[in-house]
């Protein structure tokens, strides 16, 4: 009998939650409805002038999918709590920070990229120009993973608690802050022609600190909530 | 300085007795809620240890 | 202990507030209503103070599994949540007449809302737990994180702002009065004090809420019937 | 092999149990006893280290579990009330991930043989929505098979499933005992496994 290595375990959790996501579609496509309707509900609330449309467009978009990523938050770790998957996963032979890392990764391929992808379909709509609509990709890209790996710290500390939807955004939405300010900064300093890239080194630094410290405090969020 | 001009605070009075106002509630409240807390605790077990002696 | 912190509290609140209004002369640029500081200053220092009092004794139950600082904890918070508010609130009712808005996206300002919305989400998941170890652990983690976040975000709201707006406003008459200092040191004291009293206080309950079933607790009951 | 020394448990602020103390060594069987809430769950969850105990430790081999970790949970296996299977996913899928989270590397042949030898031929790649909850219970149970973890903690294993699946248990229980394997279950229902004496550990 093999020992399934430490890459295997990562391939293996994020196949099977790839998978699940697939036989599930329409909570996916739920996720990524609601992005495109938030987004599409500003102009009819705030009027069709073109110039300010095009001013707010990158904040628009990343609160949206700031809240689209609280929306996906709920099923990151409850099905498998509520079946006892999630007790199985705490016993394997090797680190939960990484099969939590494949959780987040796997989440982040199922409610984030579709965000990523939709996006510039979006920015069209509020007539940003090509550049901005770069950039806005590029910030989405390093940003959205982190929404992921915050928002799993709050999802394992409310495992199971009645009223854990509500009660996982008042704990994740201010975390989330400086995320929303480099993501939605970089796009905006295309318009009025600041550094981007000071924006982006820094969601970039935010993202790598994420990746070192999320999977292991929600590994230890887990351990708590699963007593 | 008579009392009149005292909380009139020189057009201020809004903002300043506003604050301080708060303030005192925001004690006051706490120091009731925590007292309210505490008494329905002893209220609970005294219960409970009566209920124990029956 | 708690009478004696709750009297030198209020004493220290009347001294501060005789300074205050009565010792304490007018400052020339703000007029009267920099009064408002007496209490604000006071009120904003003691949350931010409070939340990493209350984030060490949550670290030190998480990792020592004692459970007298995550009561520690979990009492400091309420008293955190409120002088947060507070601080909000009487700084709003400053920058109305000083800077003419009720509200500024200043660094500070977005902070200490973010500092309150900690408060909250740790006093929610607390209350949300019901095996009161797990609430324990779970929101001491969850005060960890928030203060490792509260820099990142603070310097994030700074940057973020001097891209927006060129000037903050910062803080005005840097040499203070001799008065006023006073004033000011008597009321972060009286305040410091009255939250000691109200979260030993608060403590005391919670002890006897967990405990309430262990010997020594029903051993007081007999004393006191 | 397993010790366990003034082990206490508690859930909440209530104390479960205290000052346990038993031994487990190879091909030894232990049956966990006592009524409802009186601790039977948390003492298995606390051997499999969901829990800490207030007090007393847990050794495998000599060193504390906690210490341990991974090692240790390379080499039990644990099922617990809930089959930890997707309704979304067939047999053959469930069982394939389940060995995987398990630590171990398993190819289709043997899932199948495992499903086979609960008795569920013919299932294998049905998705596990149509299966009974007898049928459910088989699958998880499969896993005992795949993976060769010498320490079993199963709760209460033999929920909703009928005679026939009884008999077979008694004879996996055997054939792991017979290979120096060990087992700790609770149960309401008797489980007489052939040729072992059944220590039973009661809870009150």
């Amino acid at each position: 009998m093999n020992k399934l290595s430490l890459i295997g375990l990562l391939s293996l959790v994020i196949r099977r939650d790839l998978v699940l996501a697939m036989r599930r579609r329409a909570d996916v496509l739920t996720t990524l409805i609601f992005f495109i309707i938030v987004v599409s509900l500003f102009p009819l609330g705030v009027g069709p002038e073109m110039d300010m449309l095009r001013k707010m467009a990158p904040g628009v978009i990343w609160v949206a999918a700031l809240l689209a990523s609280m929306l996906s938050l709920g099923r990151m770790f409850s099905a498998d709590h509520l079946d006892g998957t999630l007790e199985q996963m705490m016993l394997v032979p090797q680190s939960l920070s990484v099969l939590v890392l494949a959780k987040i990764l796997a989440h982040w391929m199922v409610s984030g990229l579709p965000l990523v992808i939709m996006a510039p379909v979006l920015g069209l709509q509020f007539d940003m120009t090509t550049q901005a609509i770069g950039v806005l990709i590029v910030a989405l890209l390093l940003g959205t993973p982190i929404l992921s790996m915050v928002g799993a710290v709050g999802a394992a500390l409310t495992l199971g608690l009645r009223g854990g939807g509500a009660l996982v955004s008042l704990l994740v939405l201010p975390l989330c802050i400086p995320v929303l300010i480099f993501g939605a900064g970089a796009a905006e300093a295309v318009v009025s022609g600041t550094s981007v890239s000071s924006h982006l080194s820094l969601l970039g630094a935010l993202l790598v600190m994420a990746l070192i410290f999320t999977p292991w405090v929600t590994a230890l969020a887990l351990r708590i909530s699963m007593e | 300085m008579n009392w009149g001009e005292f909380f009139a605070m020189n057009g201020y009075a809004w903002y300043i007795w506003g604050s301080f106002g708060m303030a005192l509630l925001v004690f006051i409240v706490e120091i009731v809620m925590v007292r309210h807390r505490r008494a329905l605790i002893l209220q609970q077990l005294h219960l409970m240890g009566n209920a124990e002696d029956l | 202990m708690v009478p004696w912190f709750a009297c030198s509290a209020a004493i220290m609140f009347v001294a501060g507030l005789y300074i205050s209004f009565f010792v304490a002369p007018t400052d020339i640029q703000q007029g009267e209503a920099y009064r408002i500081m007496f209490i604000h200053v006071p009120a904003s220092i003691l949350s931010m103070f409070i939340y990493l009092v209350m984030a060490g004794y949550a670290a030190l139950g998480l990792i020592f599994n004692t459970r007298l600082s995550s009561m520690m904890a979990s009492a400091l918070a309420p008293t955190g949540a409120l002088l947060a508010f507070l601080s909000l609130w009487t700084g709003a009712l400053w920058g109305k007449p000083m800077w003419g808005a009720w509200w500024v996206w200043d660094a500070r300002l977005t902070s200490e809302l973010i500092l309150l919305f900690l408060y909250l989400g740790f006093i929610a998941l607390h209350a949300s737990i019901d095996d009161p170890r797990r609430a324990d652990r779970a929101s001491a983690l969850l005060a960890i994180i928030g203060s490792v976040n509260v820099p990142i975000i603070y310097f994030s709201v700074q940057w973020w702002n001097t891209l927006h707006q060129g000037a903050s406003v910062k803080l005005t008459g840097t040499s203070m009065h001799v008065a006023m200092q006073q004033g000011m040191y008597t009321m972060m004291l009286a305040v410091w004090l009255y939250a000691i009293a109200v979260s030993l206080l608060r403590v005391r309950s919670i002890i006897l809420e967990r405990e309430s079933k262990t010997q020594w607790v029903s051993e007081l009951m007999e004393i006191k019937r | 092999m397993l010790e366990i020394s003034n082990l206490a448990c508690s859930r909440g602020d209530h104390l479960l149990f205290s000052d346990l103390n038993f031994s487990l060594s190879a091909g030894e069987l232990l049956q966990v006893q006592g009524a409802n809430g009186s601790g039977k769950t948390s003492l298995l969850r606390t051997l499999c280290g969901f829990m800490m105990p207030v007090a007393g430790e847990i050794c495998w081999r000599g060193q504390n579990i906690r210490e341990l970790g991974d090692q240790f949970y390379a080499e039990m296996i644990y099922l617990g009330h809930l089959n930890a299977i997707k309704d979304e996913l067939n047999a053959l899928e469930n069982l394939r991930i389940g060995a995987g989270l398990a630590g171990c590397k398993v190819d289709d042949k043997q899932v199948i043989a495992a499903l086979r030898r609960m008795g569920l031929r013919g299932r294998e790649t049905l998705s596990v929505k149509v299966l009974s909850q007898g049928q459910r219970r088989r699958v998880a149970l499969a896993r005992l098979l795949l993976c060769n973890a010498s320490l079993w903690i199963l709760d209460e294993p033999l929920t909703a499933l009928d005679v026939g699946a009884v008999e077979l248990m008694q004879d996996l229980i055997g054939e792991h005992l017979v290979n120096n394997g060990m087992v700790i279950y609770t149960t309401h229902q008797p489980l007489e496994v052939v040729g072992v004496a059944t220590r039973r550990l009661t809870l009150s």
